[in-house]
């Protein structure tokens, strides 16, 4: 909790530099804010906040999830100084936006109770709506940002619903009564209703198909930085919640909720990969990609065993850096060209190779091509899923089969165009140079060695 | 001892790095062909060292075992037995040649064209020694990006990004398969080590799933019908580097994973229908390719069909004595004839692809109909040519024969009529590879052409006079290899007596 | 608490879920049916209110002061969703001079 | 001392009310004398013509104002419940209050400075 | 007589009572000006004028029913109602006296005894913001448009510093009963020093600020001066109203009367005592019940008389305000004030229980 304090606070000092037209320190304040809290991470809890445990623990995954958001948001502000350069005058506001939606994320990596979780999702969603119509005069982020909220707002009455539906039933918020009722009456019509409404509430906020048709769009109108963020902590928040929620909340009435998510994880893996050949666009063949990754991650609630978290976790965390790697790329060519489509990208490699192999390497990590960390967490699904579910394994290595393609043109339109068509005077800056060198040192460094993570994460 | 391995595995890696970030075009060449030509000279010391003797041959020696994941289960293992050094020997003599073959071109980027030559080496090398199914299969994956890079950069067409994505997305299909029949393995196995992977208990219909899930991927990689698809656009769009490097050695990734992987571990499925299914399949490749191949007038294409057709046999081969030692007849005998194709192929090929870019280079064309009477002007190539081609034939005294005749013998051993069908080959290859030659070397040439043409070039008649070279020795004196081989197969095959 | 129980009680619960449910339904068909953004943003509103009346009517019920608790939070967030909502409606209206949401179409392929 | 019956006057008093709007309203409907006449229907312009649609836009800080007025509002609904136990909670629960002040001021400030509420520039 | 007879009795007789008012407002509202003017005021119908007010209303319904030809007819209608409906009920909640007896029973002299009182009070002047903005838009004029929106910004923004300046009250007494606030300020020591009258006890001297606050919101709330910005005249015609006519228009300026009315009853009820009196124990335990009853009435509606007097006082005093300025004074000023005083009433009742212990 004192996390959550300490970048509460960051973000309204962070808030308030650009009040005092000092905006171009939000980042700063931003970064430093994000250090202290990754630092304090590491420490345990303070005993004061025991007495909030019924709502909310900020147990050891949570740690653990909170430490990998941290990093990602750490490695957004770093790339937001060029990203954000169009939004000068309210940068600030951007900035601590960012940062409270993480602290509604890692509300939900601890929350212990229906209403904190209810909260966390709104405190993680609402500054997003804002965020993803920045570009105020721009009708496609305008359309990103109404589509966003719409869809959002729509899947929060569902959430409500089944919140109160549960409520009905089994008379608490609390997850582990939740979970002891459900044990108890596996058969309660109206807890099952609960239940199956919050799962189709949170599919819509990861963006699991059919409930994804909001995500194309939003990503793809939305500023790319701001993309960036939802494609990882949104995504890591939405998927913790939901598992949280999923293995612990309705545990007992596992047999109803899990078939319903078998039937999602496919279409999503079917639907997403094919929809992702056939874009033209970048940035929108990455968002499919993006929600193609919410069925892999889907696996994880099959076959769950005591290492299912680390799994979540490694899985999401690779997930998150091959993201940041591509979007990062895309986030200076879209600057530069003004557009993102996978002709933008030509001759990239010749220009910027750095950035491109970046690029390419966290697009193979995304595939699932070995010595990239993304290997290793696709391993783990499938291994993990591959007992109770061997179907979906096979949908989901068809689901990667066809995934290769698509990332495979924006590598192909990197490296293999002889003619650049990049302006060598506009050179890309060395925070940049220096995060894709970490993305990639992360990347393989994962892949080669898992343990590391293990290690580094405190497991 | 254990350092050589190291030594071996880590030098093509640094060569790569090294040759990657090398600024100077003009001697990256030369640097690429000393890393490999030092990793062959490794390659030989390792061989010299090696136990050869019937019971230790079968022994793991050269052994790495670094704890890797604990939470995967995995350790970094690599370990050389006859198998894999027959591999590693095949990996480390080509690579030099097929560095050395591209001294006489000028093409941009060498540099890095080189780097992705030795991260190949690197990969192939961990493909052929790993012992850990995680690592084998990471190694397996990462061949497949160097080699993309190769033919999708270097290529010689316009299309060639359209084949070689359709290349890598085929072959990558497969390997995920592949990945899920591991984790399957995986999950009822206490470790991901390969002995583990043998003491696995699983039924018939779980051994039926892994083994077709893992067999794709051999499949596509070797390829068999009807996998074969990309094959042929690929070779022929190539440079012809990455042709020789996906013929000569990829192909034998399969050849090894299914004597090394698949046989060991699903002998059930194998029992079952699958085995017989598969041996049709194969024997079914075996004539297809060499039908197609006659009636193709591209070089290129001809290699390709008829390398099809080479590696049908040797899949045919290794499961028809799978099937008969699972029918209580112990044999090794197509393990043995696979073997020794295998590496005898490999220098075929490779000399084949080198020859038919040599005829391009002179003809500047593909189309065999467009040339012809080289053999006056070019003598020299004319002989060296001939003798790769008669290998490839499997002429006796020549290393194709002792292997052709040891599989088909093997296949009929089972099945008299796949047998019979499967014999075709020698006939079919006899045909589409003499009218190759003739049409190339023999017969009405360009007048114009012919006149402007010089016999082969210094570097050329090195590379293929020491294809010719091992052409010849294994033909005349195979014994080393059925050695080396001998007790790894034993042990193989031995995992499929009950 | 004890005495409004007694008077919410009076109404059998089943009544309370029936009316949350059809409203919430009116609200779920509206969004989906209605294509002007702001129609949309108060179908929305309908959805959580027709939730809060059935937490309020299952906190009565069960005694336990949670359920209105969580009202408290719903409206707050609301509240919050209509300042942004109204915000981004009058933003996309200053871009489009149109609060249909049919003409957003723009982002393709 | 709370039931349904406190209610029912409310619903007497609304009756009365509605009542009485109904009977002015159409009393002065049927008493009042009806004329017709197209320059007699357009709205009052002091004289002019109609000039375009009345429904023009008007200065967004108006629309800052309402969202502003519900965001505050609800902010002051969480002091009701908390007013109404203030001595049950004592001292720490003043504390959070003060605590929720304190973010309520965050925000009013910040509004401020942004200039929300300038309504001379 | 049943209660709900009895309530019923008590709804007409109210609803009588705030007609009377609010009609006879107008008149008194003519004749301060008057008098403020050294003038004579309406002098012509009946003695005094007194009867004016019927005359106006007569006047009211035999005028032309007009509806602009562009207008959204049935909002046309619905504004005006909602805003005399709204104003009518608001009342309901209001102890107008102590309690009366009839045949050995007691009745309380408020129409609906609800324990949520303060929250219907904000309710219903929350939902009166929609009749003025209705009225508006539906007029399909410019001007009426801006009238109306004007209005309700004012309103909106004042009911902010309203809402903030009852909590201060609520804290005092802990409960959102109208009934409960009333008595708690007939009994105790004022000051907890000045024991000697009963009755006295009143919040306005424990709480100037928050009276202020809500005095000014108050005004601001009925759209009176010196915050009539949404009708000024010179701007705006007659604002949200101006295409208005016959009793539509009625409706609307009954109902602000009625408004002003009222908002000065929640004033008394909640600052000035309510209907209490000054020794209002000593008489209840020496008269009867009734006696008591009327006394009480009587208090309240004397102390809402004067409340109305001083409306009408600043009305024709101060000059109006800029928008700019009425906008500063309801975010920048009250609000910041009355939640400040919220924090310190808490604090004081906190530390003074403190040290009572």
């Amino acid at each position: 909790m004192s996390v959550i304090i300490i970048i509460f606070l960051t973000a309204v000092i962070a808030l308030f530099s650009g009040v005092f037209e000092q905006g171009k320190w939000a980042r700063y304040i931003g970064i430093a804010g994000l250090l202290v809290a990754f630092y304090v991470a590491f420490l345990p809890e303070h005993q004061f906040f025991a007495k909030y445990n019924s709502m909310f623990i900020f147990g050891e995954n949570a740690a653990l999830f909170t430490k990998i958001s941290i990093v990602i948001t750490l490695i957004l502000f770093f790339l937001g100084g060029f990203a954000l350069s169009n939004h000068r005058s309210h940068q600030s506001e951007l900035y601590s936006l960012i940062l409270f939606s993480l602290t509604g994320g890692i509300v939900l990596f601890s929350f212990q109770n229906l209403v904190t979780l209810f909260l966390g999702i709104e405190i993680l969603s609402i500054p997003l709506y804002v965020m993803a119509g920045a570009r105020k005069s721009d009708l496609k982020s305008t359309e990103a940002s109404i589509k966003y909220f719409l869809m959002g707002a729509f899947a929060t009455g569902f959430l409500l619903f089944g919140v109160a539906l549960i409520y009905g039933s089994s008379g608490s918020f609390d997850l582990y009564a939740i979970h002891e009722f459900g044990i108890a009456n596996p058969k309660n019509l109206m807890f099952t209703m609960g239940c199956v409404l919050m799962l189709t509430a949170l599919a819509f906020k990861v963006s699991l198909a059919p409930f994804h048709m909001w995500s194309p769009d939003v990503y793809q109108g939305s500023p790319s930085l701001i993309t960036t963020f939802m494609m990882t902590v949104v995504k890591i928040s939405g998927f913790v919640a939901l598992f949280r929620l999923m293995t612990i909340g309705f545990y007992g009435v596992f047999g109803e909720w899990i078939n319903i998510l078998a039937v999602l994880v496919i279409i999503t893996l079917l639907l997403a990969n094919f929809m992702g050949l056939a874009q033209s666009n970048a940035k929108r063949m990455l968002a499919y990609s993006s929600v193609s990754h919410a069925g892999y991650i889907g696996l994880i609630f099959f076959g769950i065993n005591n290492l299912s978290t680390y799994n979540l976790a490694f899985y999401l965390f690779a997930y998150s850096l091959a993201s940041v790697g591509v979007m990062m790329c895309l986030i200076y060519v879209e600057k530069i060209k003004r557009e993102s489509s996978f002709k933008a990208f030509n001759g990239l490699g010749r220009s910027e190779p750095i950035l491109a192999v970046t690029a390419s390497i966290s697009l193979l990590s995304m595939a699932g091509i070995p010595l990239t960390a993304g290997f290793v967490g696709k391993f783990s699904l499938f291994a993990q899923a591959m007992e109770a579910a061997p179907i979906l394994v096979i949908i989901a290595v068809l689901g990667s089969a066809i995934s290769i393609a698509y990332y495979l043109r924006l590598i192909i339109a990197m490296f293999f165009h002889e003619e650049s068509t990049f302006n060598t005077s506009e050179k890309v800056s060395l925070t940049y140079n220096i995060v894709a060198v970490f993305i990639i040192a992360a990347i393989i460094s994962l892949g080669v060695y898992p343990d590391l993570f293990a290690m580094q994460f405190g497991l | 001892m254990s350092g050589v391995l190291l030594a071996l595995l880590l030098l093509p890696l640094i060569g790569s790095v090294f040759t990657f970030f090398w600024k100077n075009n003009k001697f990256s060449n030369d640097v690429a062909l000393g890393f490999s030509l030092i990793s062959m000279v490794l390659a030989f010391y390792a061989l010299a060292y090696f136990n050869f003797g019937p019971t230790v041959g079968q022994k793991l020696q050269y052994e790495i075992n670094v704890p890797f994941s604990g939470v995967l289960r995995s350790n970094l293992h690599f370990g050389i037995d006859g198998l894999s050094m027959i591999m590693l020997i095949l990996t480390n003599i080509l690579v030099p040649l097929i560095i050395l073959s591209s001294f006489n071109e000028k093409r941009a980027y060498s540099n890095k064209f080189y780097g992705l030559i030795l991260l190949m080496q690197f990969g192939l090398l961990g493909v052929f020694t790993s012992l850990d199914g995680l690592v084998f299969y990471g190694f397996w994956e990462i061949t497949l990006i160097p080699i993309w890079f190769i033919c999708g950069l270097w290529g010689q067409e316009d299309q060639k990004l359209k084949f070689t994505t359709k290349f890598f997305i085929f072959t990558f299909v497969g390997s995920l398969f592949m990945l899920a029949g591991l984790i399957y393995v995986y999950n009822h196995s206490a470790s991901f080590a390969l002995i583990d992977l043998y003491n696995s208990t699983l039924t018939t219909t779980e051994q039926t799933f892994v083994f077709w899930a893992i067999f794709l991927a051999f499949a596509v990689k070797f390829p068999i019908f009807p996998f074969h698809n990309w094959q042929s656009d690929t070779y022929t769009y190539s440079p012809t580097q990455g042709s020789m490097l996906l013929s000569g050695i990829m192909a034998k990734m399969a050849v090894f994973g299914l004597l090394r992987y698949l046989l060991p571990i699903t002998p059930l499925a194998i029992a079952g229908t699958s085995g017989g299914i598969v041996l049709m399949l194969c024997v079914f490749t075996v004539v297809f390719g060499g039908l197609i191949a006659l009636i193709q007038n591209d070089s290129k294409r001809i290699i390709a069909y008829s390398s099809l057709s080479h590696i049908g046999l040797i899949a045919a081969g290794i499961f028809a004595s799978a099937l008969l030692t699972l029918k209580g007849n112990f044999t090794i005998e197509g393990g043995e004839g696979a073997v020794i194709l295998a590496f005898a192929h490999g220098i075929n090929v490779v000399g084949l692809f080198y020859c038919a870019d040599i005829l391009f280079k002179k003809f500047k064309t593909r189309d065999i109909r467009q040339m012809g009477g080289l053999a006056s002007v070019a003598p020299k190539f004319a002989i060296l040519f001939m003798i790769i081609l008669f290998g490839s034939l499997g002429v006796p005294l020549t290393n194709g024969f002792i292997g052709e005749f040891i599989l088909i013998k093997s296949i009929y051993d089972y099945s008299s009529l796949l047998g019979v069908i499967s014999g075709f080959t020698m006939i079919l290859a006899a045909g589409y590879l003499l009218r190759f030659y003739g049409k190339a070397m023999f017969g009405e040439g360009d007048k114009v052409i012919l006149s402007s043409v010089k016999d082969i070039s210094g570097v050329e008649f090195s590379v293929l006079a020491s294809l010719a070279v091992f052409v010849i020795l294994l033909g005349v004196f195979p014994q080393p290899i059925l050695d080396m081989a001998n007790s790894s197969l034993k042990l193989i095959y031995g995992s499929l007596v009950f | 608490m004890g005495e409004t129980n007694t008077f919410i009680q009076s109404v059998p619960l089943e009544y309370f879920i029936l009316l949350s449910t059809f409203l919430f339904s009116l609200g779920v068909l509206g969004v989906l049916v209605r294509r002007n953004a702001i129609v949309i943003l108060g179908c929305v509103e309908l959805m959580l209110n027709s939730v809060n009346l059935l937490l309020a009517a299952f906190s009565s019920y069960k005694g336990d002061g949670n359920g209105q608790i969580l009202v408290f939070f719903i409206m707050v967030v609301a509240a919050a969703e209509v300042a942004v909502g109204l915000a981004i409606i009058a933003m996309m209206y200053r871009n489009s001079k149109s609060v249909d949401i049919s003409i957003f179409n723009k982002l393709r392929g | 001392m709370n039931s349904a019956e406190n209610y029912i006057p409310i619903l007497f008093q609304a009756g009365v009310a509605i009542g009485f709007v109904l009977i002015s309203i159409l009393g002065a409907h049927y008493l009042g004398p009806r004329l017709k006449g197209t320059n007699k229907d357009k709205n009052f312009e002091c004289g002019i013509e109609n000039e375009g649609n009345a429904r023009t836009p008007f200065s967004v800080k108006y629309f800052l104002t309402a969202i502003l007025f519900v965001l505050f509002d609800i902010e002051i609904v969480f002091f009701y419940p908390y007013a109404v136990n203030f001595r049950e909670f004592g001292l720490e629960g003043f504390v959070a209050v003060l605590m929720f002040v304190g973010v309520f001021f965050l925000g009013f400030f910040y509004v401020l400075k942004r200039g929300a509420l300038d309504w001379d520039k | 007589m049943g209660v709900l007879t009895f309530k019923l009795i008590l709804v007409f007789g109210l609803f009588l009572l705030a007609l009377t008012v609010a009609a006879y407002s107008t008149w008194a509202e003519r004749k301060v000006a008057a008098i403020m003017q050294d003038r004579m005021g309406p002098s012509r119908a009946g003695p005094f004028g007194l009867f004016q007010p019927l005359a106006d209303g007569g006047k009211f319904f035999f005028k032309e029913d007009f509806t602009p030809a562009n207008a959204e007819k049935f909002l046309f209608v619905i504004g005006p109602s909602l805003v005399m409906f709204i104003s009518l009920i608001t009342g309901a909640v209001i102890p107008w006296g102590k309690s009366l007896n009839f045949g050995g029973q007691s009745y309380s002299l408020q129409v609906a005894n609800i324990d949520v009182g303060v929250l219907y009070l904000i309710g219903m002047v929350s939902i009166g913001v929609y009749g003025i903005m209705i009225g508006g838009w539906a007029s399909n004029n410019k001007y009426s448009l801006i009238g109306a929106i004007r209005a309700s910004s004012q309103m909106i923004s004042y009911e902010l510093a309203m809402g903030l300046a009852l909590i201060a009250i609520i804290m005092m007494t802990g409960s959102l009963d109208l009934k409960v606030i009333t008595d708690s300020q007939s009994t105790g020591k004022l000051w907890g020093v000045i024991p000697w009258i009963s009755g006295m006890n009143w919040n306005i001297f424990y709480q100037p600020v928050a009276f202020i606050i809500f005095f000014v919101a108050a005004l601001a709330e009925c759209n009176r001066h010196p915050f009539d910005l949404a009708e000024c005249e010179s701007e705006l015609i007659n604002g949200y109203h101006t295409e208005y006519s016959s009793m539509k228009l009625g409706l609307y300026m009954f109902g602000e009367y009625v408004n002003m009315f009222i908002s000065n009853a929640l004033i008394v009820t909640l600052f000035l005592g309510g209907y209490n009196f000054p020794g209002i124990q000593w008489a209840t335990e020496h008269w009867s019940e009734n006696t008591v009853g009327i006394l009480s009435i009587l208090s309240f509606l004397l102390k809402t008389f004067i409340g109305i007097l001083i409306f009408m006082w600043v009305r024709w005093t101060l000059p109006r305000f800029r928008y700019d300025q009425l906008m500063h004074l309801g975010w920048k000023k009250l609000i910041p004030i009355a939640l400040v005083n919220l924090v310190l009433t808490g604090g004081i009742i906190l530390a003074f229980e403190h040290f009572m212990k």
